[in-house]
């Protein structure tokens, strides 16, 4: 009954992209998330940490994060997720916000 | 010498169920409450067919209620055929064995009622039909005998008004009377004058004021308050890849909270667009409360109603150069005419649906749900009759590949056909599926079809949060096939899109992404909302909208 | 006797000295309208010689003019008369010492607050509110409060009376006493959670499980009581002890329970938050003094 | 960061907890405490299995209005019906302790402190209470934040600004009640039980949950307004509950006893008159009060524009 965490490593395939400061996005409602960005020295790639009461969505949660870093060619970012049952559009439409959050 | 014919033989039945029902029957054709159920045992005849009238609006609760109470022993087999059975008494009767076929069109909340008694055998399905479709049967081979519908109010004499939720009951009244069958109405009031006569005294038989007025269910409201932020891209990727890109004028919105967004973005988006007396200007439309703010900025010219909506009356009332009025004022919606309407003079249609096959053929059916079609096929659909055309619908036509193939050089358009919907829908499920629920309703529930409220070859445009699908552009299945695949996201169906297949397909002008629309997804805020709550709306409409209890929060 | 739920009169009478209470006067108020919030029994006694205001509710009592209130629920009526006989406490010893303030008992057994239309239309919450805030407001003027759970201690009702006192001592659950907010049946359906699931996790984490020993590792009861003739002398002892603790300015009430949750192991998570914060201003503050 | 001007701008109902604690206090100056950064979330919902949030859903730290230092407190409902916990509940405790603090060393360090330089705290409620995955905790902490605002009491003005979907109910019913002013917005409600329940109580035909408009007139703003249970009802605008608190920021702490309902012997003699009227009148309708108020059109007076509804209204005096 645990919450499940799933961890895991990506890399864009253009990284240049580094955050000045860190950034918190979204409300944990039901069937969102929040997210926190923040910049971190992982060689060039991005860690992923993702909490959900919600388990068996492991590859699409790595396809959603891994299209989203690889459009945004970020590099050097933590990703911590905080999971209510999100839909993968509302994974990506937050973790989008979230970078539009750093730039404004 | 041939034998001497009786060419009035239902005239004469009438007669013999009238005359045995006179006694319950007083002056101004008025029936007490208490007679209601004997007028019933004497008027119906095993076997009958027998309209209750109702649909997603207003219904004749109070005689569906009656027809309950009547004896199984004398009256039985009754075949219904009626536009919907949402109520718990249109399945009662069938529980009972009062009835045992029907013919309908929506199912609403008895759907999954109406399932389980066709696989318990309790309940002999005719078909699921369209409104107009049944609109049809009724004055073919499925006119009722007995039709039991609703008015506001009677005069003295028996005339009725229909008013604002006009609705079926002309059909239903002229299908049924000028087959000699009999009609009988339940009012909420008996009065001396009428605001304006909708149904002739001498086309009903019995009148009855029901101890409470006729359930009516505001279905077509949508708080503002509940339109999210994808709603809204949806929304504004409509206005700029289809309402602008086609500018299409005569329009039906389906329900649900991307129409609404649409409808409340038409003042604030629509407006920068430049889309202002260039769409939206004609209507087949329910009187959408989310359409207050398009209206009073001057989008609009005419709206055609289906049915009435729950705290709009005044607002129609007040805007006559809109709406269909009557000379007293008040709305007039005529479901079979807005139907035909919504069928043959629209150039599109736009709505949602829970599941989407990889075809593009979609439904709202779930496995154990008969929730039947309402009038979405008739409007989601390219109507083959039509003759006469419009900028929009010829561009449709136009971009349509395959067309010569069937008709050589002769020129065409097409229907535009909109489905619209985020790739996963409530608790996650994915509204794109290889295989419809629909199948294993057929299965469950014996049906011949699968219930496909709109066939693929009918959409020619699927928008979801990934982007816009251009599907009257795609020269063959395999390319639509592929374009589906390219907006589906992340559904299994989505994984599937190749990246060099999309990039082509975009490069073609099939697929356009937000980004090729030039909409920044960030943008996509209630701000962006006409109006953002219910309190808004009645503000737009200077007080003239009165939202139903529910809906208020203030 | 097996239970005093029910029976919060018979438990005040155990409890002070024997034919000591005096209904309805508290220093000079007399509370005379008998149809007045009746399950809201307020007085005076003497505990082991001192004179002590008693605040207790009477389970069989009905208001009639509001029909949600019986079996010792605080209602509007009920919440502002408890309210009352503190501020005629704190009336009557205005002029003494805070050392020699007297004490006020409570005797919980109540299980719940009114939930009705009219409650709502005139805000029963002020009601409960303002009882909280005279039983704080008398517990820091130096009166001690022990608050006795010889019955049912329902969530807001709860909060209200007993929640505010100095000190809570609880009788043992043997005896059906009931402290909670739901009873875990009703959790169980509320947060969709396995029932069974949740009674497993509730050995090892007291914050949801319904039960006097639960509110004891969570501080927030001070002392359980094993037997029904030991309240009398566990409220003597509270009484005496809070005169030495309040006399040094050791922390009691709210705050000296949330210490003890954290000793007793039940709720540590909140002095991290505190520390936290407070580190966390003290970073700042000199941003927000005058003239920064 | 949000912007904070186009916050201004933005319904308050709409605001999350963090969009109306920053729009609250002037641009630039909140500083989070125990914010998201801290993750400190609950560990009760993790053993639960329950998606926590990293701030637990509330936020809480310090701005300015002005000269004067703000401790906010703001909940979010979107998470957990912003249902209170172990950690909100500290949270909320520590935003009051730190500002009686702050109050007490700055007024050591200069006695003849202006008023408009010393702490105030605005909680903005959304909240049903206690969070039921771990209520003993919620409980204690109701209990505690209660407390706390006596400490406060004449040293730390506290303000209730309620707006948000959830409205304010069950053990923060008595919480906001406490408070020293609270300012509502119409489509604020306040009470102890929600519809739901009082249905379940007393049958549908007495109280029916799903009829809004009945709830809303039972513990909407307008109604506490009427009632006195709310001192100003203003607009459904992060700028309208800002302009508020900045108006009040201006006043000393002993001014604010003018403002309350509940909290004295006095109070308490008035509010029972209130409830002998209540049993007098044993209304089937809050509106049957509000004509009580002398109010003539109760149903137009409650669909009137805010704006009208402000200047016409008539208040219950007893």
């Amino acid at each position: 009954m645990a919450l499940n965490t799933l961890e895991f490593d990506c890399k864009a395939e253009a990284a240049s992209v580094r955050l000045a400061a860190p950034v918190h996005y979204g409300v944990v409602g039901s069937g969102d998330l929040e997210v926190i960005l923040e910049p971190c020295d992982l060689g060039g790639g991005v860690k992923v940490k993702v909490t959900t009461p919600i388990s068996g969505f492991d590859a699409v949660w790595r396809k959603v994060v891994e299209t989203f870093v690889n459009r945004a060619r970020l590099a050097d970012v933590a990703i911590d997720i905080n999971d209510n049952n999100a839909s993968p559009a509302v994974v990506s439409m937050r973790l989008q916000q979230a970078l539009a959050e750093t730039a404004a | 010498m041939k034998a001497e014919r009786q060419w009035n033989t239902l005239e004469r039945d009438t007669a013999q169920r009238m005359e045995a029902a006179a006694r319950f029957i007083g002056p101004g054709k008025q029936v007490k409450v208490e007679d209601v159920v004997p007028l019933l045992e004497a008027v119906v005849r095993p076997g009958d067919k027998v309209n209750v009238e109702g649909n997603n609006q207003k219904q004749a609760d109070f005689l569906a209620e009656a027809l309950c109470k009547v004896d199984p022993a004398k009256i039985h087999d009754l075949h219904m055929v009626q536009s919907s059975v949402p109520l718990a008494a249109h399945l009662d009767v069938f529980e009972k064995g009062i009835a045992k076929k029907l013919d309908f069109a929506f199912g609403g909340p008895q759907s999954g009622r109406v399932a389980k008694f066709i696989r318990e055998g309790k309940l002999e399905l005719g078909a699921i039909h369209t409104y107009l479709e049944l609109f049809g049967r009724y004055c073919l081979d499925l006119t009722p005998r007995v039709s039991l519908i609703c008015a506001y109010e009677a005069d003295r004499e028996g005339n009725l008004y229909t008013g604002f939720n006009t609705e079926d009951t002309p059909v239903i009244v002229e299908a049924t009377k000028f087959r000699k069958g009999i009609v009988i109405a339940q009012v909420n009031k008996i009065v001396d004058k009428l605001p304006r006569v909708d149904i002739p005294a001498d086309w009903i038989d019995a009148v009855v004021q029901s101890p409470k007025p006729f359930f009516i269910e505001p279905l077509f409201t949508r708080d503002p308050g509940l339109v999210t932020e994808r709603h809204i891209l949806l929304a504004m990727m409509c206005l700029k890849g289809i309402y602008g890109e086609y500018g299409v004028k005569r329009i039906n919105h389906g329900i649900g909270f991307l129409t609404s967004a649409i409808e409340l973005l038409l003042p604030t988006y629509g407006e920068e667009l430049g889309l202002k007396g260039k769409t939206c200007t004609q209507m087949v439309l329910n009187p959408h409360p989310t359409m207050i703010p398009a209206i009073e900025s001057g989008w609009v010219e005419a709206i055609y109603c289906f049915g009435g909506e729950l705290g709009m009356e005044d607002y129609v009332r007040a805007r006559s150069d809109v709406f269909f009025t009557g000379p007293d004022g008040s709305l007039r919606s005529n479901r079979a005419l807005a139907q035909t309407a919504g069928h043959y003079a629209l150039d599109m249609f736009i709505g949602s649906t829970l599941q989407i096959d990889q075809y593009g053929n979609s439904s709202t059916a779930t496995a154990n749900r008969v929730a039947g079609f309402g009038g979405a096929p008739n409007m989601g659909c390219d109507a083959k009759g039509r003759r006469h055309s419009t900028d929009s619908w010829l561009k449709c036509g136009r971009e349509v590949p395959s067309m010569n193939e069937l008709i050589g050089d002769m020129p065409r358009g097409k229907r535009l056909v909109v489905q619209g919907m985020e790739t996963f829908g409530e608790g996650r499920a994915p509204a794109f599926v290889d295989r419809l629920d629909a199948w294993k309703l057929a299965e469950n529930a014996k049906l011949d079809l699968p219930p496909v409220m709109i066939y693929g070859d009918d959409v020619t445009h699927l928008v979801t949060e990934e982007g816009i699908a251009y599907l009257n552009r795609c020269a063959n299945l395999d390319t639509r096939m592929a374009a589906i695949r390219a907006v589906a996201g992340y559904t299994e169906i989505g994984l599937r899109a190749k990246p060099e297949e999309t990039k082509r397909l975009r490069d073609d002008g099939i697929v356009k992404t937000p980004e090729d629309l030039g909409i920044d997804p960030d943008t996509a805020t209630r701000d962006r909302l006409a109006a953002r709550n219910m309190r808004d709306l009645v503000d737009w409409s200077g007080g003239l909208y009165n939202p139903p209890a529910r809906f208020r929060n203030w | 006797m097996d239970t005093l739920i029910g029976q919060g009169l018979v438990a005040l009478e155990m409890i002070v000295d024997p034919g000591s209470f005096q209904r309805d006067r508290v220093g000079a108020k007399e509370f005379t309208d008998e149809s007045y919030g009746p399950g809201a029994v307020v007085g005076t006694a003497t505990l082991d010689g001192q004179t002590v205001t008693v605040i207790a509710s009477d389970a069989e009592a009905f208001n009639e003019k509001f029909p949600v209130v019986y079996a010792g629920i605080i209602g509007m009526e009920e919440g502002y008369k408890m309210a009352s006989a503190v501020y005629a406490t704190l009336a009557a010893d205005v002029d003494k010492p805070a050392a020699q303030k007297r004490p006020l008992v409570l005797i919980v057994d109540t299980p719940g607050n009114g939930p009705g239309k009219v409650e709502e239309i005139f805000g029963m919450n002020k009601a409960t509110g303002a009882y909280q805030l005279a039983l704080a407001e008398a517990r820091m003027a130096g009166h001690p409060i022990v608050a006795a759970v010889v019955g049912r201690a329902i969530s807001g009702a709860f909060l209200c009376h007993g929640l505010q006192a100095d000190r809570i001592v609880a009788l043992d659950a043997k005896f059906g006493t009931m402290i909670h907010v739901m009873p875990l049946t009703s959790v169980s359906r509320i947060i969709k959670k396995n029932i069974e699931v949740l009674e497993e996790l509730s050995k090892s984490n007291p914050v949801f499980a319904a039960g006097p020993q639960f509110f004891y590792q969570l501080g927030g009861v001070e002392a359980l009581v094993p037997e029904i003739e030991g309240l009398r002398g566990a409220v003597i002892e509270q009484v005496a002890a809070l005169r030495a603790a309040k006399a040094k300015g050791e922390a009691t009430g709210p705050v000296g329970r949330a210490a003890l949750g954290a000793a007793r192991g039940g709720r540590v998570t909140r002095p991290q938050v505190a520390a936290r914060m407070t580190a966390e201003f003290a970073a700042v503050a000199d941003k927000y003094r005058p003239h920064a | 960061m949000p912007n904070w001007s186009k916050l201004q701008t933005r319904s308050f109902l709409e605001s999350s907890a963090r969009e109306r604690a920053l729009g609250l206090v002037d641009e630039g100056t909140f500083t989070e405490l125990a914010g998201p950064f801290d993750r400190m979330s609950s560990p009760h919902l993790v053993a639960l299995g329950e998606a926590v949030e990293f701030d637990d859903g509330v936020v809480t730290g310090v701005g300015r209005i002005g000269k004067r230092p703000v401790f906010v407190i703001s909940q979010e409902g979107r998470f957990i019906g912003g249902a209170v916990g172990e950690v909100g509940g500290a949270k909320m405790v520590t935003t009051i302790d730190l500002a009686v603090a702050f109050a007490e060393e700055l007024r050591a360090a200069n006695p003849k402190i202006a008023a408009d330089e010393l702490p105030l705290v605005a909680i903005s409620f959304e909240t049903g209470g206690v969070r039921l995955h771990e209520s003993n905790a919620g409980l204690l902490a109701h209990a505690e934040v209660m407390d706390a605002f006596q400490r406060a009491r004449g040293k730390v003005p506290v303000v209730a600004l309620i707006g948000s979907r959830i409205g304010c109910f069950g053990g923060m019913g008595f919480v906001a009640a406490a408070t020293d002013v609270i300012v509502m917005s119409e489509f604020g409600r306040l009470g102890l039980t929600g519809p739901e329940v009082i249905e379940e109580e007393m049958g549908k035909d007495e109280f029916d949950a799903s009829n809004r408009a009945l709830v809303y007139r039972t513990t909407g703003g307008r109604h506490k307004y009427i009632m006195g249970d709310c001192n100003f009802l203003v607009d459904d605008r992060v700028a309208a509950f800002r302009a508020q608190v900045a108006e009040l920021c201006r006043l000393p702490v002993a001014d604010f006893e003018q403002f309350r309902r509940i909290g004295s012997a006095a109070l308490v003699e008035k509010q029972m008159r209130l409830v002998a009227l209540a049993a007098e009148m044993q209304p089937k309708d809050a509106y049957d009060v509000w004509r009580r108020a002398g109010n003539n059109d109760p149903a137009g007076l409650g669909d009137a524009p805010v704006d009208d509804f402000r200047k016409q209204a008539q208040r219950l005096s007893v």
